[in-house]
């Protein structure tokens, strides 16, 4: 079976010098340089139709909510010709097929269109900018901390797999999983903050007021990514070319690092664009109890609320990052695992 | 000499050659005995099976009481307000009056109905949609196409519709937590058929023509059923840590039904008042403690049920 | 003063008396100290103890007097000058005081400066005005029209010009400004005893900085349009109404110096302060504040498009409102609300209405500036950028979901009552939560603390100093028996029908609900505060110093003993035997709707489950509390009449009776319907409704209706609202007060305590402002 | 006879699995001498993998020696705990390949890398000197335009070609003895010859000892100079191949070569021996063969049968050499193996 030419081999090391040490130990694209272009293009299209199916249905399920939930308590006061002025205004008395129609219209020019109850004639776009630097921030300090300390614990983990410090991780992990988010968020809030003098709320004037809400943040994070990377390298320990590479005289570490980690990585990566673009979500719990102006719950509220334009932008952006760092990851898979022919890479994981 | 004499032929019957090699090797022999070694995953157990029985037997119990009943001292008609634990009430009393010890044991039977409920619910529909999602090719587009959409659609719109149109029971909770729960668990049954569709043993039983109905039933679920059973064994505390969040963003449960969700709920705004903690630890360590033995067993079941761990 | 040469104007005046007989616990929402600012600078008054030594130093001052006429007397026997002292203290005029016909005049500018009055004076309307705190005089030179804090008086010796100087007469000048004036003819001297207007406490610091948590964002700030009572208190802070609340509940000029009312009640005219700025954020002044602005912010709440929610107050009072509103008519001109002149704006009422002056500390009144409010559009009042303000802050920063920020107002006309230099809201989901620990870190300065907690504060010895009830408020609450319910068959609405029309069924249940023990779900230690046997509160509203549930029809109801055990199951039993012989099933089903988002709510459906069932057995009754989640929660349950019983609330809008029986009214709101139960309480209403004239008639005709309304037990009065306690670091009765509107929210007047004040420290000051509120009352002769 | 490069004596071997104790080796013991060929052949689970890998210390975590020593170059590897002390051996010694190319390469690295890490670390060169010598190794093995295939993925050779580069990373650093396990079983007949070729090559170029895991006799008799035959754990006869093919001793042995297909009579059934080995966590008493032994005594019951030794290097453990047993003739099909195996040498 004569393997399958697969043309030149473009090392993008890291150091850009091209003599063969650096070839080895450089990143690997696998050249099928001519499949590319065709593969995003298939693929964009495969995202923009999912994503244009999520806003439609979502827009005709926020149609279904009751009238009565626009106006809050505001009801009884309301005569009902001053009921009939505020829904004409926010355009919910047309039916639902022209106001689709509408919505398209406005999202073709680019206007996500403006709230009608969170902050009412607020262009959404104005609503969303400022609070996204803030998710951000603190979501990719979690992110960093998680991905770092987990990975960290879940190697430890698998190379003592058996001995007292595995016990420990997955005692942690387990730990975490039980006690109630809600439950031991507040419990750093209150007593860490008691011990330590820090703030109970961050805010940007006090310097180190950010580093509970991030360290909270992570704590799910490092279970998680603990969990993953031990349970992908205990997979590859059982492999064969493992026994080849020990027998070959590799230390134990230097198989565990430059063999089991590296292609426990492989699942890995596939993951990380949709967790790392997720953190623009932020988490509910923490900026709502460290006064976080983040995109946290903002979502939730905007469905209470019916705030029908805030949640199509909303629900606009999560579903295309959703799709996106699906879209990434592939991307990934196939250069960190040379197996895969990008062509052949459709589909959900 | 006695050993001379044992220079002789030996008769032999072939059987015995036979029984010698022959192992008397079960699956769940061997799953059973293995899961038995693990002392952690057996007290785990054990811990589960107590808290379910004493949880259905409790209210007929003698001294019990109604867990929404108001208890009101004799003297002066006012509610026993934020009792401490003691004699008369063995977990104390909450901010009204109403025995802990009863609201935490009915909180359970809810929380735990429910877990169960909508974990039986989703890993069901799971199995059914992923292994035809995994197996048959041609739904294979179809269904991917629905999955990026239905994964995209916020659960929390879906919750909220539901929670406006149903009144909030029980009931309502389930269907909430069901409509969208199978998803990730259909995503997951399906990529473990994706691994073994194409093991020779398949490809054999598709060549003598089996049909697909009887391949997965008899080659492929059986191979995943110890990846099912951890699936099952961690959506249970899955699903009453989601109760738990729905509580707090609004949606649970109303609050003259007792639940786990609830009583944290409740109990968080006094984690500061030492004297008062106490509704706080008790419900958080009920939730605590099953979902470690939740966690714990379905991990020990699952090595202990793994195929490529059978010799 | 009108301009308009009419025929003699005939006009009565309608006073509303804020008189309040406190009851021994019963305290109002935060208040603010009395308008001082008359006494002078300089003699500052330093709480109840300089009261007190001013009394003192009165009665030494008249004994001095007396001796020296008596010495005085015997020197000249002649007709000696007449002379005029003021609490003592001998007052000198250029031109001596002049007697006519018995009345004597001096000079209008010494006689008003000795009061410490401001004057104003009017070529153009040739008005001369005297105005201190909550009263002013505005006299005529050359005829005998006067106006005694707008109401129109014909005085028998008119304004004279003597040696240039515009006499005018003493005693109306310093009887109407709220002095005592007597004649002793031994020393030929009018001695004025000018009793200080109680002050408010004046406790805590000047200056720095108030915080606290907020977790109930501002879907807008635009005061014209919304409905919620956040945005209110807010706008209240930022922008001045024609008139404002001191701590009292006395109605002082603001942005209005003086008004005049015309004889038929009708035309309330106005004359501005002037040299007012409109600021904005960042404290540029954008405009002066003018009569147009009230006239612009009348046009953008009466336009339909701008769906103002406060658009039904303003179009009851202003005569041609409703009409503008409904598009009957595009002509504004029709509307009663005009600018005269630069600084001059007029009302004119549809029907006359003694309340109209405690309507305008509402929202609808308050002034828009024409030309921002152009240039902003639809984007008018979503942030601190396209708002202006020209009150006691300035509004600094809005972010929602995050911070609010206001400043004091150093270019406000009254900066000397503004004591806070900063307010700082922070946003936070978990503010129940988080709040009460703040408060104790003194990271914050003000916190509410939730009913569950309660008991652990009271016991822990730190935080039981910090804790103290929070005053009462004006929403009045009551359970309210559903005449046409519309429910789900296993609740048996045809039975319920049935029974409800009962009077016996009804006064069981009247009599049989213990309201104490489910108060104490809400205010575990203090239940009583709260309970309420009317609708209409006590201390909301008085007539001729008698407070309005004082009066005859209502005192025995107050007085009532409601929760009576045997009372209640005598009538069960008349109720068992007519409504078996009326063919109703038993045990009545009673669904009890309740909203699962509020924890003390949740639990006193159970605890009055409970204990009507264990009072009447549950043969008898069924009480079925149902639980809707907090969304949209009335529309499932009151509004469709889906309910038998159910807890229900309303707040007044404006100081009359009328307020409170908007719900009561047939088919008017989405409230159970009376009028199936009895047409003559309609009848009772619509006579009261009709009474204009004669305010002690009118509020009369009030108290028998509602009287009619408890006693056949169409509802059930349980109790007002506000309430709860508080952590905080603001002095309850320092701010400024008022039985309806926003003013309860506003800084202004309030001063930062050092440390907060506990329960008994509460119980004081509330006391003393009582007291003071009654003297305030009188004295402003409002 | 010179000493032995590698003298394993009176070995045993057990494994804890599931809860309960395996003994994989019962007291084998076995000389290697240098530059021979010594093949270990036996039925799958007798022990002959387990025995290798205890060479370069790769049992498994739930296995350990229990008894009995493994002399080389001086040392006891029985007695030798921990990672630093076997990497002495390990790969640098005493080299292994194994059976399934198909998984013993890393799917994810470059062939070229995953040779040159093995050069890198048995030998001094580095970087650039490291690559050629890989290079090298792989022209060596006999892969074609090894400079292209220096940066190819495993997945792009086929199942021979992979087996090469295997062989070439054991050879990288020159080791003393090369332990192959069953290195042709995967690959077809073919293949097969040309492997067995390259590695009779490779030990003449480097003065290698070679051990052969197999159970296919075929293999046996085309490369190897010495035989051990392996059952249950023990070895049950050992000897020159000659010896072996021609004078066997042991029942076992005797049946291992008349269930050679070659020997088929046409339209006869071939030969299979009864039954199945013994379950090795029964603790087995006397000769583990005599179940299926057609030819056992009672004694193979009772007594576990010394070795008795047929010539300088010729033993087998069994009874029937036993002055005390009866005479028992070697089966009609083995009787003219020598004659069998005369004709097929000549046609190689």
């Amino acid at each position: 079976m004569r393997p399958r030419r697969s043309g030149r081999v473009i090392a993008l090391s890291p150091s850009g010098r091209p003599d063969s040490n650096n070839r080895e130990r450089g990143i690997y694209i696998r050249s099928h340089i001519g499949a590319l272009p065709t593969y995003i293009l298939k693929k964009s299209l495969g995202a923009l139709i999912t994503v244009f199916f999520v806003i439609t249905v979502v827009f005709l399920l926020m149609r279904l909510m009751p009238i009565e939930g626009y106006f809050g308590d505001d009801f009884d006061r309301l005569a009902p010709v001053q009921r009939e002025a505020i829904l004409q205004k926010m355009g919910l008395l047309d039916p639902w097929y022209i106001q689709l129609s509408n919505f398209y219209q406005d999202l073709a020019r680019g206007d996500l269109g403006t709230s009608i109850i969170f902050r009412p004639n607020v262009p959404v776009a104005e609503i969303i900018a400022p609070k996204v630097p803030y998710s951000l921030k603190f979501g990719l300090a979690a992110m960093a901390l998680s991905l770092s300390l987990g990975l960290l614990l879940g190697i430890f983990q698998a190379r003592e797999k058996g001995k007292w410090p595995d016990a420990l991780g997955t005692s942690y992990v387990i730990f975490i999983n039980a006690v109630p988010a809600a439950v031991y968020f507040l419990f750093i809030q209150l007593y860490l903050t008691q011990l330590s003098g820090l703030p109970i709320l961050y805010s940007s004037a006090r310097p180190l007021s950010w580093i509970l809400p991030a360290v909270s943040m992570s704590l799910g994070g490092i279970a998680g990514y603990a969990m993953w990377i031990r349970r992908f390298m205990v997979d590859e320990l059982n492999k064969d070319y493992i026994k080849l590479a020990r027998a070959k005289g590799l230390s134990n570490t230097r198989v565990m690092f430059s063999h089991v980690l590296r292609n426990a990585f492989v699942p890995m990566v596939q993951h990380l664009p949709t967790t790392l673009l997720m953190t623009i979500a932020g988490s509910i719990f923490i900026e709502s109890l460290y006064s976080i102006p983040g995109m946290g719950g903002l979502l939730i509220d905007a469905i209470s609320r019916q705030d029908n334009p805030l949640v199509q932008a909303l629900v606009l952006i999560y579903s295309t990052i959703g799709v996106f760092g699906l879209f990434i990851g592939d991307i990934l898979m196939a250069i960190t695992d040379p197996r895969i022919k990008l062509e052949k890479a459709g589909g959900a994981r | 000499m006695e050993e001379q004499a044992l220079f002789v032929l030996a008769e032999r019957d072939v059987a015995d050659a036979e029984r010698s090699g022959y192992s008397d090797y079960s699956y769940w022999g061997s799953t059973i005995r293995v899961f038995m070694k693990n002392y952690a995953a057996v007290f785990c157990l054990g811990l589960l099976i107590v808290l379910l029985v004493f949880i259905m037997v409790q209210p007929y119990l003698p001294a019990q009481r109604d867990p929404n009943e108001i208890h009101l001292s004799q003297e002066t008609f006012r509610q026993l307000r934020n009792v401490r634990p003691g004699a008369e009430f063995w977990f104390g009393t909450n901010s009204i009056g109403q025995d802990l010890w009863a609201r935490i044991w009915s909180g359970t039977r809810t929380s735990l109905g429910i877990g169960i409920a909508v974990a039986s619910w989703n890993v069901l529909i799971g199995i059914i949609v992923g292994t035809l999602w995994g197996y048959v090719r041609k739904l294979e587009r179809v269904l991917t196409e629905v999955y990026n959409v239905l994964d995209n659609i916020p659960s929390t719109i879906i919750m909220t519709l539901i929670a406006y149109m149903l009144r909030p029971s029980i009931s309502t909770m389930v269907i909430a937590m069901g409509v969208t729960g199978w998803v990730p668990v259909s995503r997951f049954i399906r990529t473990q058929v994706i691994i073994i569709r194409d093991r020779e043993y398949n490809l054999a039983s598709r060549c003598l023509g089996t049909p697909t109905g009887r391949i997965i039933t008899r080659n492929i679920l059986p191979y995943l059923v110890s990846v099912i059973m951890l699936r099952f064994a961690l959506a249970i505390p899955g699903a009453i840590a989601s109760e738990v969040f729905l509580t707090y963003i609004g949606l649970g449960l109303p609050l003259h039904i007792p639940s786990l969700g609830n009583l944290i709920n409740e109990g968080r705004q006094l984690m500061m008042i030492p004297v008062m903690r106490y509704q706080l630890i008790f419900p958080s360590v009920v939730v605590s403690l099953i979902t470690i033995s939740f966690y714990v067993m379905g991990n020990a079941f699952s090595d202990a049920a793994d195929p490529r761990n059978h010799v | 003063m009108s301009n308009r040469p009419e025929g003699t104007l005939r006009s009565y005046f309608v006073t509303i008396r804020l008189n309040i007989n406190c009851v021994k616990n019963n305290s109002c929402k935060q208040m603010f100290r009395g308008r001082n600012k008359p006494l002078s600078a300089e003699q500052k008054n330093q709480g109840r103890e300089s009261a007190m030594k001013k009394y003192i130093s009165i009665l030494v001052a008249t004994v001095v007097i007396v001796t020296a006429c008596l010495a005085g007397f015997s020197v000249q026997a002649t007709a000696a000058p007449i002379r005029v002292t003021i609490n003592g203290r001998p007052i000198t005029t250029e031109v001596p005081p002049v007697v006519q016909n018995g009345r004597t005049l001096v000079p209008f500018r010494a006689i008003f400066e000795a009061l410490g009055a401001e004057v104003d004076w009017n070529e153009r309307t040739n008005t001369v005005a005297g105005y201190r705190g909550p009263s002013f005089v505005l006299l005529e030179p050359g005829s005998t029209r006067a106006f005694i804090t707008g109401r129109e008086i014909r005085l028998d010796v008119g304004p004279l010009i003597v040696a240039g100087r515009t006499m005018v007469p003493l005693r109306f000048v310093a009887e109407s400004l709220g002095a005592q004036v007597e004649w002793v003819e031994a020393t030929r001297t009018v001695t004025i005893v000018d009793a200080p207007y109680p002050a408010a406490p004046t406790v805590g610091r000047t200056g720095g900085e108030f915080r606290s948590l907020y977790s109930g964002e501002l879907t807008t700030l635009n005061y014209l349009t919304s409905g919620t009572f956040a945005v209110h208190t807010l706008a209240a802070n930022i922008i001045d109404g024609l008139v404002e609340f001191d701590s009292f509940g006395v109605l002082h000029p603001s942005l209005a110096k003086h008004w005049t009312i015309s004889p038929d009640g009708l035309v309330y005219t106005f004359t501005l302060r002037q040299g007012v700025p409109w600021l904005t954020w960042d404290g540029r002044e954008y405009a002066e504040v003018v009569a147009q602005d009230f006239v612009d912010s009348a046009r953008y709440v009466l336009t339909r498009a701008n769906a103002s929610a406060t658009a039904n107050i303003l179009f009851r009072f202003v005569r041609g409102g409703e009409e503008f509103f409904n598009g009957t008519t595009t002509d504004f001109a029709t509307v009663g609300v005009r600018a005269l002149d630069r600084y001059t704006v007029q009302y004119t009422l549809r029907s006359p209405a003694s309340f109209f002056l405690s309507a305008l500390t509402y929202v609808c009144f308050f002034p828009v500036n024409g030309a921002f409010l152009a240039e902003t559009g639809a984007r008018f009042a979503t942030d601190h950028l396209t708002i202006l303000n020209n009150g006691a802050y300035i509004l600094r920063a809005h972010v929602p979901q995050n911070r609010r920020e206001l400043v004091k107002n150093t270019r406000y006309w009254d900066r000397d009552n503004v004591h806070i230099d900063r307010l700082f809201f922070q946003f936070n989901r978990e503010a129940a939560a988080l709040a009460p620990e703040m408060f104790v870190r003194g990271e914050i300065s003000s916190a509410s603390i939730p009913t569950a907690i309660i008991d652990g504060w009271r016991l822990d010895p730190v935080r039981r100093e910090l804790l103290r009830p929070a005053p009462v408020g004006a929403f009045a609450f009551w359970h309210a028996f559903n005449f046409s319910p519309r429910m789900a068959p296993q609740f048996e609405p045809e039975n319920w029908r049935r029974a409800v029309m009962n009077l016996n069924f009804r006064k069981a249940i009247f009599h049989g609900l213990d309201r104490v023990a489910a108060m104490l779900t809400f205010d575990p230690y203090d239940p009583l505060r709260q309970i309420s046997n009317t609708i209409t509160p006590v201390n909301f509203a008085s007539v001729d110093g008698i407070d309005y549930t004082n009066l005859p029809a209502l005192q025995p109801i107050v007085r009532m003993q409601v929760f009576d055990r045997a009372l209640a199951l005598t009538h069960r039993n008349r109720a068992m035997t007519e409504l078996r012989a009326a063919g109703v099933t038993f045990p009545i089903r009673v669904k009890m709707p309740f909203n699962t988002g509020s924890p003390d709510w949740t639990n006193r459906a159970q605890v009055i489950e409970q204990q009507l069932e264990s009072l009447f057995g549950r043969e008898f009754i069924d009480v079925m509390p149902v639980g809707y989640p907090p969304t949209g929660f009335l529309d499932a349950t009151r509004r469709p009449g889906n309910y038998a019983i159910q807890e229900v609330n309303w707040g007044p809008d404006f100081l009359d009776p009328e307020a409170y029986t908007q719900p009561f009214e047939a088919g008017h709101l989405t409230y159970s319907d009376i009028a199936l139960a009895s047409a003559n309480y309609q009848r009772l209403l619509n006579a009261a409704k009709a009474e204009v004239r004669n305010i002690r008639r009118r509020f009369e005709l009030f108290a028998e209706a509602e009287a009619y309304l408890i006693q056949n037990a169409l509802v059930m009065p349980y109790r007002v609202g506000g309430g709860g306690y508080v952590a905080s670091r603001l002095h309850p009765f320092q701010g400024s007060y008022a039985a309806a509107g926003p003013a309860v929210g506003k800084f202004k007047f309030q001063r930062l305590l050092d440390r907060a004040m506990n329960v008994e420290q509460f119980n004081e000051a509330q006391t003393i402002w009582a007291r003071d509120r009654v003297i305030a009352l009188r004295k402003a002769g409002q | 006879m010179e000493q032995p490069l590698l003298s394993v004596s009176d070995l045993y071997i057990k494994f804890s699995l599931r809860g309960r104790v395996l003994t994989a080796i019962r007291g084998a013991s076995l000389d290697l001498y240098a530059g021979e060929t010594l093949a270990i052949v036996g039925e799958s689970g007798s022990g002959k993998t387990v025995l290798t890998k205890s060479f370069v210390g790769m049992l498994d975590a739930n296995g350990w020696v229990d008894a009995g020593f493994i002399r080389f170059a001086g040392q006891d590897l029985a007695k030798y705990r921990g990672d630093g002390q076997w990497r002495t051996i390990r790969g640098k010694k005493i080299a292994m390949v194994f059976q399934d190319p198909m998984t013993a390469l890393n799917p994810l690295r470059t062939v070229g890398l995953q040779i040159k890490e093995t050069v890198e670390l048995h030998t001094p060169l580095r970087g650039m000197a490291a690559k050629n010598r890989a290079i090298e190794l792989l022209a060596q093995v006999g892969i074609a335009q090894p400079e292209q295939r220096y940066h190819q993925y495993p997945h792009e050779f086929s199942g021979g070609m992979r087996q090469r580069v295997v062989i070439a990373i054991a050879m990288s650093c020159s080791p003393q003895i090369l332990i192959c396990d069953e290195p042709t079983t995967a690959l077809d007949v073919t293949i097969q010859a040309q492997i067995l070729d390259l590695i009779r090559q490779l030990q003449a170029e480097y003065n290698l000892t070679v051990i052969y895991i197999t159970h296919d006799l075929g293999v046996v008799a085309n490369v190897a100079s010495r035989v051990a035959v392996m059952y249950a754990g023990e070895i049950v006869e050992c000897g020159q191949s000659r010896e072996i093919f021609y004078n066997a001793q042991h029942p076992y042995t005797w049946a291992l070569l008349s269930s050679l297909p070659q020997l088929g009579i046409k339209g006869q059934p071939l030969f299979s021996i009864q039954g199945t080995p013994p379950n090795l966590f029964a603790e087995i008493k006397g000769d583990a063969y005599a179940p299926r032994n057609p030819y056992a005594l009672e004694i193979d019951f009772v007594k576990r049968p010394p070795c008795f030794q047929v010539s300088p290097t010729h033993y087998a453990r069994t009874w029937l050499l036993d002055e005390r047993a009866p005479r028992i003739d070697p089966p009609e099909a083995i009787k003219h193996l020598r004659a069998k195996f005369v004709e097929g040498a000549a046609c190689r």
